[in-house]
C-alpha cells in the first residue's frame, strides 16, 4: 500500500552503534555506492573520546544535488544493537522506517513518531544460515551484521546492486579484495530480504517512499574527507616534511601521509611533543625543504612558542589547527569553531602571523597548496584554521582542480645570486644579509647550507646578518620591516583568496561566516531566496592578515550584519570589529559539540529575518546527538 | 634551487676561519671561551668549509656560542635546540650539525627533547656546557647541581638532586657519550672531534666553570689534587688514559653490548671524589635517515632539501594523478 | 576553612567502596579493567577515607582510571599529571596522592616531568600503564615499544628505539623503582602496596596489554613460557622470588648505594628473553617537603592549605610592617 | 661665575658602565639618599641581556614633587670609566656637566654640546691616595670608583651629607654593615674632591645650576620596584605557594619572594619550566591554598594549555607575566606592551580569562592582592600583565595602602555546609556537586582533601560532579555557565578597578592607555593643561572582561581619541574597537624597547593636538639608548 509518490535521491540515513562495530565501514560503503551511482554525498560522523565503547553514528544525505551538510530529519535509521535504536528512533520522521533487529529490541520499545514504519531484520537467524551454506563457522560471519544492513537499507531505496559491488570492490582493494565476495554475500542476503518483506499486506519497500536512482550521468566526484584533502594540498605544494604528535582529529593526516611517503617521498615524523613538532618542522624548513606540522587544539596551544620563533626569523612553515571542542581537552571528538582568536593572536609581542581558514572540502586541498605559496613568499608561519566538521566528516565532491596551481617560493636566493653577491663584496666571506630592510617587509633569503648565504637565526632582535642587538633604532626598522609583510601580503593575495561573497551581491542583509557553517547555509540558501529571504553571505577566508579593504566594501553595503559561526562569544565578529569596525546586528550559534544542519541554518535565518530587528538578538541552535 | 655549491676548501683552514666578527659578551674568565676556541679548533682540524657547519643553540650564555662562529648559526629557543636542529640534520644530511646549549638548557627545561633524541639517533652533535647554574638568569641552580648545595647566587641551599646526563644518555639511546672539561683543551679538542666523526648522536658534557655565579666548582676547584688511599691525584682524570675503552666492537654481539652497557653505567654511577672524563659509551647504530630510508627509499636517493618540487614555470612537478584515482567515484 | 574533617573510618572497607558509578568506557579485554581493580583492592587494605585520595592522571586511555575512583579526581592534561600533582602533594601532605597515567603521557610527551620528578623525591605514588601505544588516539607507537616494532596499528615499523622507564627513574632518583603486571593480580596488589607505603617518589610501570592496538605483546604472549638453557620457564618472572632484592638497608653507607645502584642498573638493563618483575630499587631520602622545611620551617609546621590567611572579618592576617619598613624612607 | 638661578629639586642624573661594575649600586645609594631627604625618585634602569659586560646605565630623576617617569635632558652624566662617557655625553643639556676620568679618555673626546661643563675626576688618584690613608691594597679601594662618584655628583648638587650617610646605613645592613665606614671615606673624598674644585676661576659647584634641597617635612615615601610590589602583593594576599622558572626580569620576583619564606611561609618552588610551573600552581591551589606562578613573554606562552585546564576547571590561580620587548625572545630586558592580546585570548576554544592590568607601583601591589580575589570569586585563572618598566625601576611612592583590602575567598564551601549536604543526601556518599549550574555562573567549590566534598576535575566537558559527558545539553549548559562569571565579574569589581580617568572629565580629547606609559603621561599633564591643551586620560586596568559600559561612555564623549601604547599594532585600541566599537584617531607609539619619558610624552601630545586631525596619524617616538 504505496503511501506516498515516491521522493528521489533525497534521503538522510541514520546508522549507529558501538565505535568499533563497523558503523564507519558500513557508512563508507553506503556513501560509496551512492557516489558511484553518481550521486551526491555528505556523511556526518559522530563519536565519543573511546576506542570501541562509546556510542557512535554516521548521518548519511544523499541528494541529486551537490550538498555540504547533513539535514536534521532522518528518513531512515538502520541499526543491528539496541543502543543505537533507542538513542536515535525519534529522529525518524514521519513516513520513515526504522530497521532493527527484534532479537535485541522489541518493536514497541522504539520510541518513534506515528507512521514510521518498523522493519525487524532477524540478524542473527538470516546470518546463521548464511554460515551453513557458506560452510564456514558462523561466529565468523556474523560479523558481518553492519555489511547486512547496508543490503537491507539499499534494498528500501530501491538501488541497483551493480553499484554496490562497484563500490566494494573499490573499497577492499589488493590484499583485502578477497574479502568482496563474503561481503556481497551478506549485502545481497540483507537485500533480498527486505526485497521479500511484506507488511500489512504490501511490501515494505512500497511503503517506503524514499528512492535511489542512479544518476550515470553525473560528472565524476572524488569521495573526500577533510585530513585527505589536507594532505593532498601538501603533496601537490611539495611539503616533504611533515611532524607531529598524535591528537584527535588532526593525527588522520600524518597517518595518510604516512602511508604515502614511499610513493611521494615525504618524511613523515612523529615526535615526542607538539612543541618538538613545530621546531623540527621550522629546523627543517630552514635548509628550504617545505615543511609543515598538523595538530589540535592543546597541541596547537603548545606551538606558540616555536611560532613565533618562526615568525621573528621569518622562516616559512605551515601549521595546521583541526578545531576541537574546548577550552581545554573539551569535547576531543566534536565539533566547534572555538579558536579564531587564540590562533590570531598566538605568541606574545606582536610577530607576523598569517591565518588562514578554509570553508570547504576544495578549499581544504587549495588553502592548504596557498598556505605554502604565502608562507614562502612573506617567510613567516601560516596557520591553517580546519576544523572537525569537514576534518572528519566523508562527502562527494568536485575534483580538486589544479589550474592555476603554481608553486612560487618567494624571494628565495639561487645559488648565482649568493655567488655574484659575493664576489662583489669578498671581506664579507659569505656572510649574507638575511634580514636587511627592504620596501615590501621580505628580504632575499638563504637557505642553511648554502654557499654564500651564511646568516645567523636567533630569538632575539637581530641586525641585518641576524646577530643580536639590543640598538633602538635597528629595533624600531626590524619591527616595521616585519609587520610590513602583513600589508604586502594583503595587497598582493588574490581578494578570491582573502573572502568570498554568496548570493545577490545587492541584498540588504549580510551573513558573515567562516569555515565549516558555510556548508549549512549554503545549502539552504536556494530555498530561503526562493522563499524571498533576501541576504548574501560573506565567508571570510584569510583571517590575518585580515581582508579589511574588502569586507568593509561589502559589509558597509548590509542594512541587516548576521553574525553566523559556532563558538560562544562569537569571534570572527568580534575579529571584524576590531578590524573594520562593522558590527553584527544579529548572531546564529550552536556550541553544543556538533555542526548545524541545514535544517537548522534555514529555520535559524528564517527566524532572524523575520522577527523585527529589537526582537532576537541571538539564535542558538542545539540540535542533534 | 638550494644547491650546495662547496666553496673551494681552504687551503689548510686555521681556527681564526671560523671566528665570526662578533665580539663575545660572556664575563671575563668564564669556561665557555675554552670550549669555542675548541670548538673552532677542530673545525678547522676536520676542514669543513664553513657554510656546511650548522651551528645550533638554545639559549643561554652558552646559548650564544653560534654567534661567534663562521658558520650558519641558528640560536633558538630555550631548551628547544634539539628537536630544532632535528629537523635540520633530517632534511638536509649534508651538512654538519653541531649543537652547543647550556645544562639547564638541555637537561632543564630540554629535558624531556634530551631523552627522545637519543631513540632517534640522528646523526649530529651536542656539546653541553655544564656549569651547575643557571648563567644567564643569574646564577639559579641548574639541573646538575648537587642537592644541598649553595653558590653564592642560590637564596636557599638546592632542595633538588641533580640529574646525571651521562647514564641518563646511555639508557636514552645515544650512541656516543663522553665528558671533557672547559680547561683541559687537548682532551676537549680530542673529545669534540671524536663525537663529530662518531656517525650517530653524540653527546659531550662539558664542565664549564662560571667565575660569576658558581663559586664552588670554580677552575681552581677542578685543579686541585684529591688524596685517594693515601696519595695525591689530580681531580680531573681521563678513564681513557687509565684503561677504560668503552666502545662496543661488535654491535651485533648481544653479549659484548650487554657487558660494555652495564659497565659503562658502571663507570658513570660510582660516586668518586674525583672527577671523571672520556669517553664512556660509542656504539655503531642505524641513524634515523638510515632507518627512516627502509621505509621511504626516496628519502635515501635525494634529501628533502634537494627534492624538486616545481618546474621552472612554477608548475607543482607532483603527480597525484594516481592518488586522485582512489578517491574518484569512476575509477 | 578547608579543614580535613575524617569521615569515621569505614569499619572494613571493601575494594567497592572505592568504585565510583561510572561505567569504564574502555574495550572489552582491556588490561587497564584488572589495574584498576587492584589499586581499589589496595585502597580496602590500607583503609584509607575516601577523601583523602587525590586520584591523578594524565590524558589517554589510562588516565580516565580517576573517574572511576570514588576519591578526588584529578584528570589533568596529557604529560602533565607530575606537575600538577606536585603541586597538591606540596599544598596538602596531609592526603595520599596517587597518579595513574599512560606510556605516552608519562614517558612521551611527559618525559621532562617525569625526570624532574625523580630530582625532588615528592611524596607520592605513580602507576604508568605500559602498553607500548598511544591507545586513545589509535594506537601510535608510544615510547616503549621497541624499534623495528609494528603493531597493526602502525602504518610503517617503528623508527625509534625505546625508553627504559626503570633505568632512567633510577638515575633520576626515584627512590621505589618496580615493575608489574596488570594479570598478575597478586604481584600488582602487592606492589602498588609496597609503592603506596613507601616514603618519597614510588613509580610502577605496570605492563598492561591493549588487545585493540598491540597484537605483539598481549595477554597470551605474557603468559607464554619461554625457553631457556632447555627448559622453560614463564615469560614473566618476579625477580624478587629469586632471590633479589633492591632495598637498601642502609642509606648513609655510600658503599651499599653504591653497590646496589649498580645491582639495580644492572638488573634493569641486563636484556633477556624474560620479563622481570619486582621491586628494583628503593631506598629512603628526605622528601621534598623534608627538604623544603629546612628552610622553610613555617611549612612544617602548617601545610598552606591550612594556613591562615585572614580573620573571620576577611581582614588580611599577614602582617608586613616589618617588611615595608625595610622600604620606608623614614625607617 | 653662577651662571643661572639655581634649579632647585628638578634634576635628572645618568650613571653608566659596565654591567657588574657598581652602577646599579651607585644609582640605588643616589636614589635612597634623596629619598630619605624627603625628595621624590624615579631610577629607569636600561642594561643588556648579558652578566657582565653589555652597557648598563640608570637614569635617575628626583623631583621636589611625585613622578613617576624620567625625562630626556640629563643634567648630570657621571662616569668612571670610556664608554658611558662616549654613549651619553650628547644626552647632556647645555649648561649640564659630565663627570669622568682623564685617566681613560680626553675632555675632547666627549662629544658633547655647547655649553656643558667637563668636570674631570681622577679616580685613581684619589682612591691610591685613600688607600696610602686607609692603609688598605689599592686594589682593594680601586673598586670603589662608583662610590666615589656618587660623592662627587652629590657635591654638584649641594646635596646635604647627612643624608647620604643614612641612605647607606639603610643599604648595608647586619653582615654588610661593615662596609658603611670605608664607602663613606670614598663618598667624601668624591663630595669634598669637588667641593674644592675651580674652573676658568670659579667654584664648578657654583657654575652648576642644578641643586637639591631636603624636604624633611615630606611624608615617608617607600623606595620601590616593580617585582617586589608584586611580591609584596602576594604576601599580603595570603598566597602561599608561588612556582617560577628562571626569567628575565619577572623571577627577580620569585627571588625574592625565596628570600621571604622563612618570614612568611610561603612555598616557592623552581620548577623544571613554565609548563610544569602552572600546573603545580594549579595542583596547589585545588587544594585551596592561595597559588601564582610569575614569567615573562616566552614563558608565558607555554603556561596556555594550563591556564585553559584551569579555567575549563574553575581553578583560582594568578599568573603574573612581565612583558618585555617580543616576538620570540625579542629584546629581553626591554621595554614594550606587547602581550595585551595574546594574554586576553590565550588558550584555544573560549575558557573565560581574567585579565588585570595595573598601570603603577602601588597597583602593582594592589591588582595582585585583588587578583587572587577575582581568581576566588570567578573561579579562574587571572593574569596580571605587569611590564618590565615598571618592574625593574626603582622609585619613590606613597606607602602602600591597606585600607579597605579585604580577603575574599568567594564561593568556598565550609566543613559544616558540606557535612549538611552530605546528611541530606547520603546516596551520595560524599560527593559533591562540584559544577553545578548557577545564576551568577560560580558554584560552590570544595578542595581536595574535604570530607564530603568529592568531585572530580578533568580538562574535558564534564557534569556536575566533574565526570566527562559529551552531552549536547549539558554542554550548552555549561559552555553558559562558564562565560556568565565574566558577566557577574564586571557587574560586580567596582568601577575604579575596572578604568580610571585623570584630568578635567568635560575634555573633548581623551587619552587611552594602559600600564606604564600612564606614568610619562600623567607627568607631562599639568604643563600640558596649563598651556592649554585640554584632554584627559582613561587608563583601563580591567582587559577581560572589558568595561565596556564605562569605558563606552567615557569615550562616547570624546571628541578627539588618541590611542597611546607601546606596542607596533596599538593592541588596547584594537581590544576597545572590538569590545566598544570605539576607534581612535590619534595613535603615540613606541617601540624601540625603551620607555616613554614625559618630555617625549608631552611632545607627542602638543604635536597631536597641535595639528588638524587629518595630518597627523601616528607619532612613533624612538628618544633613549
Ligand atoms: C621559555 C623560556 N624560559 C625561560 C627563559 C629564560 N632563560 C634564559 S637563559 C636561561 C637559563 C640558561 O641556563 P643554561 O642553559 O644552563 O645556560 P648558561 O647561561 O648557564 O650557559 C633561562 C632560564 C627563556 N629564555 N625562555
Ligand atoms: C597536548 C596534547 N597532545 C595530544 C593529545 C592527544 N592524546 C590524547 S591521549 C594520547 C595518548 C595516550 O597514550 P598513553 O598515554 O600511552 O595512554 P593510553 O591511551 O595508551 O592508555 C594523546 C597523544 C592531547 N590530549 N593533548
Ligand atoms: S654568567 Fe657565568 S656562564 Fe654566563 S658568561 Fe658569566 S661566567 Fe660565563
Ligand atoms: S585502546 Fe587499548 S588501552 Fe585503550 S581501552 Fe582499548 S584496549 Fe584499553
Ligand atoms: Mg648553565
Ligand atoms: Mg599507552
Amino acid at each position: 500500500m504505496p503511501t506516498e509518490t515516491p521522493i528521489v535521491n533525497h534521503f538522510s540515513w541514520t546508522i549507529g552503534g558501538p565505535q568499533g562495530t563497523g558503523v564507519d565501514s558500513s557508512a563508507n560503503l553506503l556513501l560509496r555506492s551512492c557516489a558511484v551511482a553518481g550521486l551526491y554525498c555528505y556523511g556526518k560522523r559522530e563519536y565519543h573520546s573511546t576506542i570501541k565503547t562509546g556510542h557512535s553514528y554516521t548521518q548519511v544525505r544523499v541528494s541529486g544535488i551537490p550538498i555540504s551538510s547533513h539535514v536534521d530529519p532522518v528518513h531512515l535509521l538502520t541499526t543491528y544493537e539496541k543502543t543505537a535504536a533507542k538513542i536515535h528512533a525519534d529522529e525518524v520522521v514521519t513516513g520513515g522506517a526504522i530497521i532493527y533487529d527484534p532479537g535485541v529490541i522489541s518493536a514497541d520499545d522504539l520510541n518513534c513518531q506515528d507512521g514510521v514504519l518498523k522493519i525487524a531484520v532477524p540478524y542473527d537467524e538470516i546470518l546463521d544460515k548464511l554460515a551453513e551454506e557458506m560452510g564456514q563457522p558462523a561466529a565468523k560471519v556474523k560479523i558481518m551484521k553492519n555489511t547486512l544492513a547496508v543490503g537491507a537499507t539499499l534494498a528500501m531505496v530501491n538501488f541497483d546492486m551493480a553499484y554496490i559491488e562497484k563500490a566494494l570492490s573499490g573499497l577492499f582493494k589488493g590484499r583485502k579484495a578477497k574479502l568482496v565476495p563474503d561481503n556481497m554475500l551478506a549485502i545481497r542476503k540483507g537485500f533480498e530480504y527486505i526485497q521479500a518483506m511484506q507488511m500489512n499486506g504490501s511490501s515494505v519497500v512500497d511503503q517506503f517512499p524514499y528512492k535511489l536512482e542512479a544518476q550515470p550521468d553525473s560528472p565524476a566526484q572524488m569521495i573526500m574527507s577533510g585530513t585527505t584533502a589536507v594532505a593532498l594540498g601538501k603533496l601537490k605544494a611539495g611539503c616533504k616534511m611533515q611532524t607531529y604528535y598524535p591528537i584527535t582529529p588532526a593525527s588522520d593526516e600524518s597517518v595518510y601521509l604516512e602511508s604515502q611517503q614511499k610513493e611521494y617521498g615525504i618524511n613523515v615524523v612523529q615526535c615526542e611533543d607538539e612543541i618538538a613538532s613545530v621546531c623540527m618542522a621550522v629546523g627543517a624548513a630552514l635548509t628550504g625543504t617545505r615543511s609543515a606540522t598538523s595538530t589540535s587544539c592543546p597541541g596547537f596551544g603548545l606551538k606558540a612558542e616555536g611560532i613565533g620563533w618562526a615568525a621573528m626569523n621569518e622562516v616559512p612553515v605551515v601549521i595546521h589547527d583541526y578545531q576541537r571542542g574546548g577550552p581545554s581537552t573539551g569535547l576531543p571528538t566534536r565539533h566547534e569553531q572555538g579558536d579564531l582568536l587564540s590562533a590570531v593572536f598566538i605568541s606574545h609581542g606582536n610577530p607576523p602571523r598569517m591565518v588562514v581558514a578554509p570553508s570547504d572540502m576544495n578549499e581544504y586541498f587549495e588553502d592548504t597548496f596557498h598556505a605554502f605559496n604565502y608562507a614562502d613568499q612573506y617567510q613567516t608561519p601560516v596557520i591553517v584554521l580546519t576544523d572537525k566538521c569537514i576534518g572528519n566528516n566523508t562527502m562527494t565532491i568536485t575534483p580538486f582542480s589544479e589550474e592555476g596551481l603554481k608553486i612560487n617560493r618567494g624571494k628565495l636566493a639561487t645559488q648565482d645570486e649568493l655567488d655574484r653577491l659575493a664576489s662583489l663584496k669578498p671581506e664579507l666571506k659569505g656572510q649574507f644579509p638575511r634580514f636587511g630592510d627592504s620596501d615590501d617587509g621580505v628580504s632575499m633569503r638563504s637557505v642553511l647550507g648554502q654557499a654564500n648565504g651564511i646568516y645567523w637565526n636567533t630569538g632575539d632582535e637581530r641586525d641585518a646578518y641576524g646577530h643580536i642587538t639590543e640598538d633602538p633604532d635597528n629595533r624600531q626598522v626590524l619591527m616595521n620591516k616585519r609587520l610590513r609583510k602583513m600589508a604586502t601580503a594583503i595587497a598582493e593575495i588574490p581578494e578570491s583568496q582573502q573572502f568570498q561573497l554568496y548570493g545577490p551581491k545587492d541584498a540588504d542583509t549580510t551573513i558573515l561566516t567562516w569555515g565549516s557553517t558555510k556548508g549549512p547555509i549554503l545549502d539552504a540558501m536556494p530555498q530561503l531566496l526562493s522563499d524571498g529571504f533576501k541576504f548574501n553571505v560573506l565567508v571570510v577566508r584569510l583571517m590575518s592578515p585580515y581582508p579589511v579593504e574588502g569586507v568593509s566594501r561589502i559589509l558597509s553595503k548590509a542594512k541587516t550584519k548576521i553574525g553566523f559561526e559556532m563558538n560562544h562569544t562569537h569571534q570572527l565578529a568580534q575579529l571584524t570589529r576590531m578590524e573594520t569596525g562593522f558590527s553584527m546586528d544579529h548572531f546564529i550559534n550552536k556550541f553544543t559539540g556538533r555542526p548545524i544542519s541545514e535544517t537548522e541554518a534555514a529555520s535559524a535565518i528564517r527566524e532572524i529575518m523575520s522577527s523585527t530587528t529589537t526582537s532576537k538578538k541571538e539564535v542558538v541552535l542545539s540540535y542533534g546527538k | 634551487m638550494a644547491s650546495n655549491t662547496a666553496t673551494p676548501t681552504m687551503a689548510k683552514p686555521m681556527a681564526k676561519d671560523y671566528k665570526s666578527d662578533v665580539v663575545s659578551d660572556w664575563c671575563a674568565g668564564c669556561g665557555d671561551f675554552g670550549i669555542v676556541a675548541a670548538v673552532q679548533g677542530v673545525y678547522a682540524e676536520l676542514g669543513i668549509p664553513n657554510h656546511q657547519i650548522i651551528s645550533y643553540s638554545g639559549v643561554g650564555c652558552s646559548s650564544k656560542s653560534p654567534h661567534l662562529m663562521h658558520t650558519y648559526g641558528v640560536h633558538t629557543l630555550h631548551g628547544r635546540s634539539i628537536p630544532f636542529s632535528t629537523g635540520t640534520a633530517l632534511a638536509n644530511p649534508d651538512v654538519k650539525v653541531v649543537v652547543t646549549g647550556g645544562d639547564g638548557d638541555g637537561y632543564g627545561i630540554g629535558a624531556g627533547h634530551f631523552l627522545h633524541a637519543g631513540r632517534r639517533n640522528v646523526n649530529m652533535t651536542y656539546l653541553v656546557y655544564n656549569n651547575e647554574v643557571y648563567g644567564l638568569t643569574k646564577g639559579q641552580a641548574s639541573p646538575t647541581l648537587a642537592y644541598g648545595e649553595q653558590p653564592k647566587s642560590l637564596a636557599v641551599p638546592n632542595p633538588n638532586d641533580k640529574v646525571d646526563p651521562l647514564a641518563l644518555a646511555v639508557n636514552a639511546g645515544y650512541t656516543f657519550v663522553a665528558r671533557s672539561y672547559a680547561y683541559n683543551r687537548t682532551h676537549l679538542m680530542a673529545t669534540i672531534k671524536r663525537a663529530m666523526e662518531h656517525r650517530g648522536m653524540a653527546i659531550v658534557d662539558i664542565l664549564q666553570p662560571c667565575p660569576t655565579y658558581n663559586n664552588l666548582h670554580t677552575k681552581e676547584w677542578y685543579g686541585e689534587e684529591v688524596e685517594m688511599s693515601g696519595a695525591n691525584y689530580p681531580r680531573v682524570y681521563d678513564i681513557e688514559a687509565e684503561g677504560y675503552n668503552g666502545m662496543v666492537q661488535n654491535p651485533a654481539d648481544a653479549e659484548e653490548v650487554n657487558r660494555k652497557e652495564i659497565a659503562a653505567l658502571t663507570k658513570i654511577r660510582t660516586h668518586e671524589d674525583r672527577v671523571a672524563i672520556g669517553v664512556f659509551w660509542q656504539i655503531e647504530k642505524p641513524t634515523f635517515m638510515d632507518r627512516l630510508t627502509m621505509t621511504n627509499p626516496k628519502l635515501g636517493d635525494t634529501p628533502t632539501y634537494k627534492m624538486v618540487i616545481a618546474d621552472a614555470d612554477g608548475n607543482p612537478t607532483t603527480d597525484l594523478s594516481a592518488t586522485y584515482a582512489e578517491f574518484l567515484t569512476t575509477s
